[in-house]
C-alpha cells in the first residue's frame, strides 16, 4: 500500500489527502487541475503508477467525474479532487453517481467564490451545493477535515462509507487545511479499517443489481467480473433496467435514501471537546473549528463553561449531536467562512436554543480572537 | 464475410424481455444493433469481457438490449465512463455507441480528447443530422438549409464531418458507413473493434421520424434510399470532382494508422515507477 | 487541560529567496527531529507572484490549534518589503531577526540584524543561500530546533548537489548567532500575552 | 429481377418472420432484390416468392428489428416452411 | 411586442413561458433542447427572428448559459430553458452571472431526478439546486409557476426582478405546469410593467461600475454604450478590477447579499388563499398547490378551517409570510414532489408550530385527496 | 507595415493603473498583447466598438490591460459568452484570447463549435503548450514525451493540432504564429480580425517558467529561439518532406475562405420572419 | 366560494388515432369560443411513444385547481387497449363513448358504442378522421361545447387542407350521437362524489 | 552584424527604456541585431551603442512589458536623447 505509512512525516493536506486514499485503497485518479485542489492530481500522477493504479488528467471536470465513475463500475477505487467551479461542473454527473449508486470520492478544497471568486483564498462557502449541487432527489455523504490529519483519516473514512453505501462521498477541505503543513504519523497500513464494496455472493443467474436487502445497499458486481448487468442513470427497477412505474420509481428513491439513514449511527461523525458541562457552545468544522478550539479553550481559561462540537459529517446533517447541544446549551455560536450555511441546518433542528451566527467572506480564516470575543459577549 | 443475425439475436441480445425495441418502426439504431453483433460474433469476443455504453438519445438505448455489460451515461459523457473503464480494466473490450448530437455537440468535447489520446475504445457515432429523441431540434450534423423544430426558418449553421474531424483530431482507426450498406457496416465495425487505438465508425443513419418527415422524406425506405444514392466510397471519392461530390459524402475507411495506445503506454510508465 | 507551549515564527522575503524552504525545512526539523507539534503555512498565488513571499511556524508542546501566527515570538525579514508588510502580530516578547544588507529601518528594539546575504556571498560564493545562514541563525535565535535536525531537514528537502553548500550556510548563519549576546536585548515593556488567544 | 433465383436451382431458403417484433417499416419489402414479401393489411411482409429468394440476407440484416430470419433449408423441405 | 397579448388563447405553460418572455421584453433565447423544457427553445427559434430578436441553439447548455450572459452584457435581455441535467451543468456560469451581477432568466422545468431519472415526470426536486447549486457565497432568486397563467406573470417578474437587482432569476416550473393547456387572457402590452436594468446616469469617465449605491445595485452599462468596463468573475472591487483586499472583498460578497436582502418585500411573492382564519395550514408551491387548494377547499367545505398559503417566490425564503403561517396555525402540512426540501426552510424559520411533511417521489402529481386525507388527520 | 507600439501603449491600455503586467518576465503573453494592439491600431478600431473576452489562464489575464469593453469569463467558456455578445450586438467587434488548455481543454467543445458555425468572431489561441496560471500541468498541446506537473513520467498524450482543428471544424480564417515572429503575427491578426467570419490564429508561446523550466529551456530567450528555429512557413513546408517537418509546425495562414457568416444568415431569417 | 360545476373528460387510443389533437380541439372549443375555464393535459413521454395515447380535459365554470381528471364524466375510448388501461377514475355518473368497431368489452353499463372508424372510412372516406367524428359525439353528449365552438377550434388547429374533411367527421360524430338516447344508459346505482376531492 | 547599422547613415534612433514596467527578460538584448544593448546588474537593458540602432523595431515588438520605445530622431538630435 501507501510506503509511507507509518512514519512521522511533514505533510501538506494535499499530500494527505493523497497518501489517506492510497492507504484506503484508491487506485484511480481523473481529474483537472485547479487551484487550490492540483497538488492532489500532481501527487496521484507521480505515486499511482508504482502501486499499479491510474492516474489520467481529463479535458475537464466533467471527464474526470465521469472517468471516475467508469474506473469504479470497473471495479476500482477512484477519486478526484477539485475546487469550487470545477465542482460545479461535476455535479451533473455526481447525480449519476448517486443515481447508479456508484462508490467514489470527491475531494473539494474551497476556495472563495462565487464564480472565480478568489482562487487563492479559502472559505467554506460550498457546504450547501456539497448537499443539493447536483438535481434531484439524492442523499449523499459530506465530510469536512480540519487538519493535515484528519486529510489521512477522514478520506479513508471517506473511500470506506462510499463502498459501504455505494453512494459518493464528497471530502470538503479549504486552501489553508491544503496547503498547511503539519507533522504527522501515517498510521501502520494494518491498522487502517478498508471496506470494500460488498459483492455478489450469488452466481450471476441469480444476481439481481439493485434488489434491496436489510442495509439497503445492493452488492455491487464489476465490469468484466461475469455479473452483466445495466447500469443507468434512469430510475431503473431491480434489474437496473429503466422503469416509469410509479411504485417502482418510489422504492427506488426512497432505498436511496433509507440506505443512508439506516447508516446514521456510523456516518454522522463528530468531535465534542470539552462540552461534558458545556453552557454555550461552538459549532464548527473545517479549519474553523481549529480557530474556535483556541477560543474555546481561552474562555475555559477565564472560567467560562464553553465547548466545541467538531462537525466532521456535514451530511447527513449530524442532528442528533447537534440537538444534544442545543438542549444542553444556552446558546450556540456558528462561526463560519460564509455568509451562513451550516447555521440554516442548526436552526432546523432547533426548538429552543439561541445560535448566533458568526461569517467571514472576505477570503481570511476566522480567528480565535474573533470567536473569542464573540463568545464573551455571550 | 456477413454473419446473418437469427442466432445472434438469441446469443448477444437481451431478446428475452426487451423486444421489440423501442425505436419507431425502420429505425437505422436496429440496423446498426444487428451489424454490431454480427461484427462481435465474427471476432469470437465473449459478452462478459464486452463493455458497451452509451450517452442519452434514442441510440442510448441501445445498451439496454444486449446482453454485455452495458452502460446508459449521461449525454454526451458516455467516452469519459468508458475511459475510466477501459484505464482501471485495460483486458475489457470497451465499445460506445453515441448520437450525433451525444457524439458533437454535448459531448465534441470528450470526442476529439478520446480521440487525441487514442484510447483504445471503439467509438459508434450513428449519425441521423438531428436531435431525434427530445423531438427532431437540429444538430451538429444537420445540413445547411434543412428544417428542424428548432431550425424553422432554415438551418444557417454548418454541419460537422465528424469522421474528418476524428482523423484531424488523431483517432487511429475512422470509417464511414451507413445503414444502408449495412454489410460494408459489419466489416468497419469488426476492423475498428479490432484495432487497438482509438476506433470512430461514423454511421449515416435515418430518423424519418423526425428528421425525414421535415425533410420531405417521410419513410425509413426512402432515407435508405437516399443513403444509397448519396453515398460514395473513398476510393471513387478520389477520383470525383468537388462539384461532382456536392451533397454527397465518403463512406469506407478514411484512416487506419498504427500508434501507441494509452494504457500500453500507460503500462511502461507503472513498470518505470516500479523500478524507482 | 495541558499547558501548552507555543512558539510562533514567521519568515518573510522577496520571492525567490527561498523563504518557503526555509520555513519548511525549519517546520521538518521541529517536527520530525525535534518531536513538536508543528503548523506550517504560507502566503499562496497573487501574494506569492506578486514578488513577496511569507512563511509562518507554529511549534507546539501540544496538538495545534490555531495554525497560524497569533504573535510572533521570532520574526526573519530578509527585505525591508517585507519587514514592513508583515511585522504586524509582532509579539511584544518577540525577537526580529534580519538582513542587515537588505533592512535599513526596524519597527522594534529587540532586534538582531546579521549579515545573511552577505555571509552567503562572501563566506559561500553563492547569495542564494542567504536562507539557510538565516535558518542557522533561527535556530539559536529560538533554541528550541538543534542544528543537527535542521542539518537532517536539509538533507530531506533539498537536492543532493546543493546540500553541502546548504548545511555549510545553516552553520556560518547559527555562528554569526551565537555570538550575539541575546540576553542584551532590551527587554519588553509590558506583557500583554493575556490578551492574545 | 425475378429472374435471377432461378440462377441457383440447389439452394432454397426459408423466411421466417417474427410478427410479434416486426414494425411494418417496410425496408425488405421494398429492398428485397427478388421481391419475395409483399406487405400486407398492416404493412408487414408477407411471404409471397418464398423461392425465389437467393439467400442474399439484405432483407435479414437490415431488418431493424430482428424480426426476419433467413435459413438454408434442405432440398425436401423446399416450400415446406414459410 | 408579443403579438399575441390582450387574445382569449389556448396556450401550454411552455408557450405561455415564450410570450411572457417575449412581453417583458427577452430578445435573446440561448438553450440546448431537454425534456420537458425543449417547446420553449423551439417556439423561442420561432417567435424571435420577427421581433428583431435572436435564437441560437447551442452545444450545450454550458454554452447557452454563456450566450446568455454574454448577450445581456451587450444588453439585451436574455433567457435559457432547461431541465435537470442541464441546469445542473449551468451552475458554473450561473455563478459567473451572480458574481459579475449579470441580469438573466433561467427556467428549469423540473422533471424527476437525480441524474437522467425520469425525464417525462414531472418533480419537485431541484429546489434546493436552484438557491444552492452553484459553489460559493450568492444569493439568488428562484420563483415557482403552477397555472399557465402563472407562466406568463411570473416570468415577466422574473425578468423585471432580474433586471432591477442585476441577479440572475430562476423559474422552477415542472412537467405538469410545462405541458398542461389553459385558456388564458395575455394581458395588453400596455398593462405590462417592464422594468429596465438601470443604466449609468453619469458620462463615461464619472462611471464606476460596480459602485454601492442606496439600493446596493450598481448602474450597468452595456458594452458598445461608450462606458468601457471590465466584467470578471473574480472578485472584483468597485471599478471592476479583480481585488484581494480583504475589505474589498468583504464589502463585495456582502453587497450581493445586501442588495436582495434590502428588495424583501418585494421580491417575496406568496399567494395567502383562505389563511384569514386557517388554524390549519399547507405551504405549497408549483403544480402541487393546485392539490393543495383543492383539498383546503374540500376541507373546508367539511367545516375544516384549513388555509393554503402558495409561495411564489421560493428564494429568498419568504420567511415572513410563513412565519405569520407558523404563527397563526397549529399544524402546517408541506406538500412536494420531492423527500422534502421546502420543508427544511420552514422548519429553519418556525419555533413552534408542527410541521407535517408530505412527501411523493414517484413522478406523479400528488392529489387533491392525499392532501385532503393528510389534513383530515391533522 | 508593422506599427511599432510606444505610443498605441498610451492609446489602448489602462496603462495607468495596471502596469506591470502580472505576468512573468519575458511570457510571451506580453509580446501577442503588443500585437495585438499594434494590429486593431492598424484596422483603426475604436474602443468603444471593441470587446475582448478572455477565459482563465495567464492568457486570460489579457483583458484587465487594454481599454476595450473587457470581459474575463470563466475557464474555457469565453467563446460562448463572446458568442451571446456578438449576436446580441453584431456591430462590436469581438475578440477572443485563451490559452491553450482554456481553448482546447476544458473548452475544446466551444472551440470547434463556434469554427463551425462560422461566427464572426476572432479567436486568438496562445498555445504556451502548459497550464501556465495553476502550475505546469500537461495541457492538450504538451508534446509528446516531454514533463509537466502531471506527467512527470514523461507525456504520454499526443498533442492536437489547433489550427488543424478548426479548419476541419470550419473556421473562415486560420493561421499560426509565433511570439518570434512577432511582425508577422500582427498581419495575422489584422488580417484574422478584419476577416468576416470565424477566426483563429492560433500563437506559439513561451511558458518558460513552467513550461520550459521542466523542458530543458529555463528562459524567455531560450524558447524564443527554439520557436525560430522550429517554426516552417506554410509555403516552405509544402516543399518539405515529413521526416524534415518532424518536430517542426508551419506558421501562417492555413485556410482562408469565404462563407456566410452566422449573423448575416440570421439577418435574413429576421428579414424573412417579419415578412410572414 | 363560489359553486364550481367541474366537468372532467378523458379521450384514450392508439398512438396516430389523433387523440391528443382531438383533444387539443375540444379544449380550445370549451376554453376559447365557450369560454369554460379548461385544463388539458396529456401522457407524455414513453407512455406516448409506447402506442397508447391519452388526453385529459377539465372544463369548469370556475378556476380550476387541480388540473388532472379526478372523475371521468365521460370517457372517450377510440380501442379497447385504451379502455382497459385508462378506465380507471370513471365516475359512477360518467358516461363511456367508445369507438363500435375497436372495442369489444365495456366496464360499466352507461356506454355508448358508435362506429367512429367506420363513419370515417365509410362516409368521409379516411379512416384517419375517426378522431374528429368522435369528437363531434363527444360535444353532444358531454353537452356543454356546440359544434360551432368545435368547428372553430377544428379551424385554428387543422391544416387549411384537412378542415374540410374534419369538419364533416365533427358532423357525421354529433349525427350518430343525437340518434342515441342518452336519457335511456341505466341510471348509476349510488354516487360517491362525495367521496372525490 | 553591427557594422550594418552603419549603412543608414542619415537615420539616428532613439531607445528609451521604461525601467519601471522592464522585468529584465533579456529578450532585447539578446535578439538586437545590432547589439545596441547590454545588460546591467539587474539584467535589465541599458543602451550601449545607441547609433548602430536600424530602428528595426525588433525590440519594441518583441519587449513583453512595453518597456522600450524606439523612436526615430532627427539628425541634430542624434546621440543626445538615450
Ligand atoms: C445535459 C442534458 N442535456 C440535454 C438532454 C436532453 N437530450 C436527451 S437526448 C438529446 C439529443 C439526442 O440527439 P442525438 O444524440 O443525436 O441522439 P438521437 O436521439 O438522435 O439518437 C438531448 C438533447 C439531456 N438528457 N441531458
Ligand atoms: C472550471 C475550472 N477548472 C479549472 C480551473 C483552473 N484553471 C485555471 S487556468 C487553468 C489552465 C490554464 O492553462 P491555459 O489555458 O493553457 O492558460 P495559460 O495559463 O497557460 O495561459 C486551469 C486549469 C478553473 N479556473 N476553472
Ligand atoms: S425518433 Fe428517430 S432516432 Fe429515435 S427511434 Fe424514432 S426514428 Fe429512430
Ligand atoms: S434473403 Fe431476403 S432480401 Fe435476399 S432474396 Fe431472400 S428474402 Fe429477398
Ligand atoms: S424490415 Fe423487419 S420490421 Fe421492417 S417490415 Fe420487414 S420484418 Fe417488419
Ligand atoms: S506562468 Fe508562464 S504563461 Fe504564466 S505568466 Fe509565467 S511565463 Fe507567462
Ligand atoms: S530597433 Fe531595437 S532591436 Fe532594432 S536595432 Fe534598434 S535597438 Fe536593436
Ligand atoms: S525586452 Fe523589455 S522587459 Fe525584457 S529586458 Fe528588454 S526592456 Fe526589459
Ligand atoms: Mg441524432
Ligand atoms: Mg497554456
Amino acid at each position: 500500500m501507501s510506503e509511507k505509512t507509518g512514519q512521522r512525516l511533514l505533510l501538506q493536506g494535499n499530500e494527505a489527502m493523497v497518501e489517506g486514499a492510497l492507504a484506503a485503497g484508491c487506485r484511480f485518479f481523473a481529474g483537472y487541475p485547479i487551484t487550490p485542489a492540483s497538488e492532489i492530481a500532481e501527487l496521484m500522477s507521480l505515486r499511482l503508477p508504482a502501486v499499479g493504479g491510474t492516474f489520467i488528467q481529463m479535458e475537464d471536470e466533467i471527464a474526470g467525474m465521469g472517468a471516475v465513475i467508469g474506473a469504479s463500475l470497473a471495479g476500482v477505487k477512484s477519486l478526484t479532487a477539485t475546487s469550487g467551479p470545477g465542482f460545479s461542473l461535476m455535479q451533473e454527473n455526481l447525480g449519476f453517481a448517486c443515481a447508479a449508486e456508484v462508490p467514489c470520492v470527491v475531494v473539494n478544497v474551497m476556495r472563495t467564490g462565487p464564480s472565480t471568486g478568489l482562487s487563492t483564498s479559502p472559505a467554506q462557502g460550498d457546504v450547501m451545493q456539497a448537499r443539493w449541487g447536483t438535481h434531484g432527489d439524492h442523499p449523499v455523504i459530506v465530510l469536512a477535515v480540519s487538519t493535515v490529519n484528519d486529510c489521512f483519516t477522514v478520506i479513508v473514512q471517506a473511500f470506506n462509507l462510499a463502498e459501504k453505501y455505494r453512494v459518493p462521498v464528497i471530502v470538503l477541505s479549504d486552501e489553508i487545511v491544503a496547503h498547511t503543513r503539519e507533522a504527522v504519523v501515517l498510521p501502520d497500513p494494518a491498522a487502517i479499517t478498508v471496506i470494500d464494496r460488498m459483492r455478489p455472493a450469488v452466481p450471476p443467474e441469480w444476481y439481481i443489481p439493485y434488489e434491496d436487502n436489510s442495509r439497503g445497499v445492493p452488492a455491487m458486481a464489476e465490469m468484466g467480473s461475469g455479473y452483466r448487468h445495466h447500469v443507468t442513470g434512469l430510475i431503473h427497477d431491480v434489474r437496473g433496467f429503466p422503469t416509469e412505474r410509479p411504485e417502482e420509481v418510489d422504492a427506488f428513491i426512497r432505498r436511496l435514501f433509507h440506505k443512508i439513514t439506516n447508516g446514521f449511527t456510523e456516518i454522522q461523525l463528530t468531535n465534542p471537546v470539552m462540552m461534558e458541562d458545556a453552557k454555550i457552545a461552538v459549532i464548527a468544522y473545517g479549519a474553523v473549528s481549529r480557530s474556535a478550539l483556541r477560543a474555546v479553550r481561552q474562555a475555559r481559561s477565564q472560567g467560562i463553561r464553553a465547548g466545541l462540537l467538531q462537525l466532521i459529517t456535514l451530511y447527513p446533517f449530524p442532528r442528533k449531536a447537534v440537538e444534544a447541544v442545543l438542549a444542553q446549551c444556552r446558546r450556540v455560536l456558528v462561526p463560519e467562512m460564509n455568509m451562513g450555511q451550516v447555521i440554516r441546518e442548526v436552526k432546523r433542528v432547533n426548538r429552543t436554543t439561541e445560535i448566533v451566527r458568526h461569517n467571514r467572506v472576505d477570503g481570511q480564516l476566522i480567528t480565535p480572537a474573533e470567536i473569542y470575543a464573540h463568545l464573551l459577549a455571550m | 464475410m456477413t454473419e446473418k443475425t437469427g442466432s445472434l439475436r438469441h446469443d448477444y441480445l437481451r431478446h428475452d424481455k426487451k423486444f421489440p425495441h423501442v425505436w419507431c418502426p425502420g429505425c437505422g439504431n436496429g440496423i446498426v444493433l444487428g451489424s454490431l453483433i454480427r461484427a462481435i460474433a465474427r471476432l469470437g469476443l465473449e459478452k462478459d469481457e464486452l463493455v458497451l455504453a452509451a450517452g442519452i438519445g434514442c441510440s442510448g438505448r441501445m445498451p439496454v438490449y444486449v446482453d454485455f455489460n452495458t452502460l446508459h451515461a449521461t449525454h454526451g459523457r458516455a467516452l469519459t465512463f468508458a475511459t475510466g473503464i477501459k484505464l482501471a480494466k485495460p483486458a475489457l473490450t470497451v465499445i460506445i455507441v453515441m448520437g450525433d448530437g451525444d457524439a458533437t455537440a454535448i459531448g465534441g468535447n470528450h470526442f476529439i480528447h478520446a480521440a487525441r489520446r487514442n484510447i483504445d475504445l471503439t467509438a459508434i457515432i450513428i449519425n441521423n443530422q438531428i436531435y431525434g429523441m427530445t423531438g427532431g431540434q437540429h444538430s451538429p450534423t444537420t445540413p445547411y438549409g434543412s428544417f428542424a423544430s428548432t431550425a424553422v426558418w432554415g438551418n444557417i449553421e454548418h454541419p460537422f464531418p465528424i469522421a474528418e474531424l476524428a482523423v484531424t483530431a488523431g483517432a487511429s482507426y475512422v470509417a464511414r458507413g451507413t445503414v444502408y450498406h449495412a454489410a460494408m457496416l459489419d466489416d468497419l465495425l469488426a476492423a475498428g473493434i479490432a484495432k487497438k487505438g482509438f476506433s470512430v465508425i461514423e454511421v449515416m443513419s435515418n430518423c424519418h421520424t423526425q428528421y425525414g418527415r421535415r425533410n420531405q422524406m417521410n419513410d425509413a425506405v426512402t432515407m435508405l434510399r437516399h443513403f444509397k444514392e448519396q453515398a460514395v466510397s473513398v476510393d471513387r471519392a478520389a477520383r470525383m470532382t468537388e462539384e461532382e461530390m456536392a451533397g454527397r459524402f465518403t463512406i469506407g475507411v478514411l484512416a487506419d494508422v498504427d500508434k501507441p495506445n494509452y494504457t500500453e503506454e500507460y503500462q511502461k510508465i507503472r513498470e518505470r515507477a516500479r523500478q524507482r | 487541560m495541558m499547558k501548552e507551549e507555543r512558539y510562533e515564527l514567521r519568515f518573510g522575503g522577496a520571492g525567490g529567496q527561498g523563504i518557503i524552504l526555509a520555513a519548511v525545512i525549519f517546520a521538518e526539523a521541529a517536527g520530525i527531529h525535534e518531536g513538536f507539534y508543528v503548523c506550517q503555512t504560507q502566503s499562496y498565488g497573487p501574494e506569492a507572484r506578486g514578488g513577496r513571499s511569507r512563511a509562518e511556524i507554529v511549534i507546539s508542546s501540544a496538538e495545534i490549534d490555531y495554525p497560524k501566527v497569533l504573535g510572533m515570538d521570532l520574526f526573519l525579514a530578509m527585505n525591508q518589503t517585507a519587514l514592513d508588510a508583515y511585522s504586524a502580530d509582532f509579539k511584544s516578547t518577540g525577537i526580529l531577526l534580519a538582513d542587515a544588507a537588505l533592512v535599513s529601518q526596524v519597527p522594534t528594539s529587540r532586534a538582531l540584524l546579521l549579515p545573511f546575504t552577505t555571509i552567503a556571498r562572501q563566506q559561500l560564493g553563492d547569495a542564494l543561500a542567504a536562507n539557510m545562514a538565516a535558518l542557522g541563525a533561527v535556530g539559536v535565535v529560538c533554541g528550541r530546533v538543534g542544528l543537527a535536525s535542521l542539518e537532517k531537514a536539509v538533507a530531506s528537502r533539498v537536492p543532493a548537489k546543493f546540500r553541502e553548500l546548504n548545511i555549510r550556510a545553516l552553520h556560518a548563519g547559527a555562528e554569526a548567532a551565537r555570538q550575539q549576546d541575546l540576553a542584551a536585548l532590551p527587554p519588553f515593556i509590558d506583557s500583554d500575552e493575556e490578551k492574545e488567544v | 429481377m425475378t429472374a435471377k433465383a432461378k440462377e441457383k436451382p440447389g439452394r432454397r431458403y426459408s423466411q421466417t418472420i417474427f410478427y410479434d417484433w416486426c414494425k411494418a417499416c417496410g425496408i425488405c419489402i421494398a429492398f428485397c432484390p427478388q421481391e419475395v414479401f409483399r406487405p400486407n393489411k398492416q404493412g408487414k411482409p408477407v411471404v409471397a416468392q418464398p423461392d425465389q429468394c437467393t439467400g442474399c440476407g439484405f432483407c435479414e440484416i437490415h431488418c431493424p428489428d430482428f424480426a426476419i430470419t433467413i435459413a438454408e433449408r434442405p432440398p425436401q423441405q423446399h416450400k415446406e416452411k414459410s
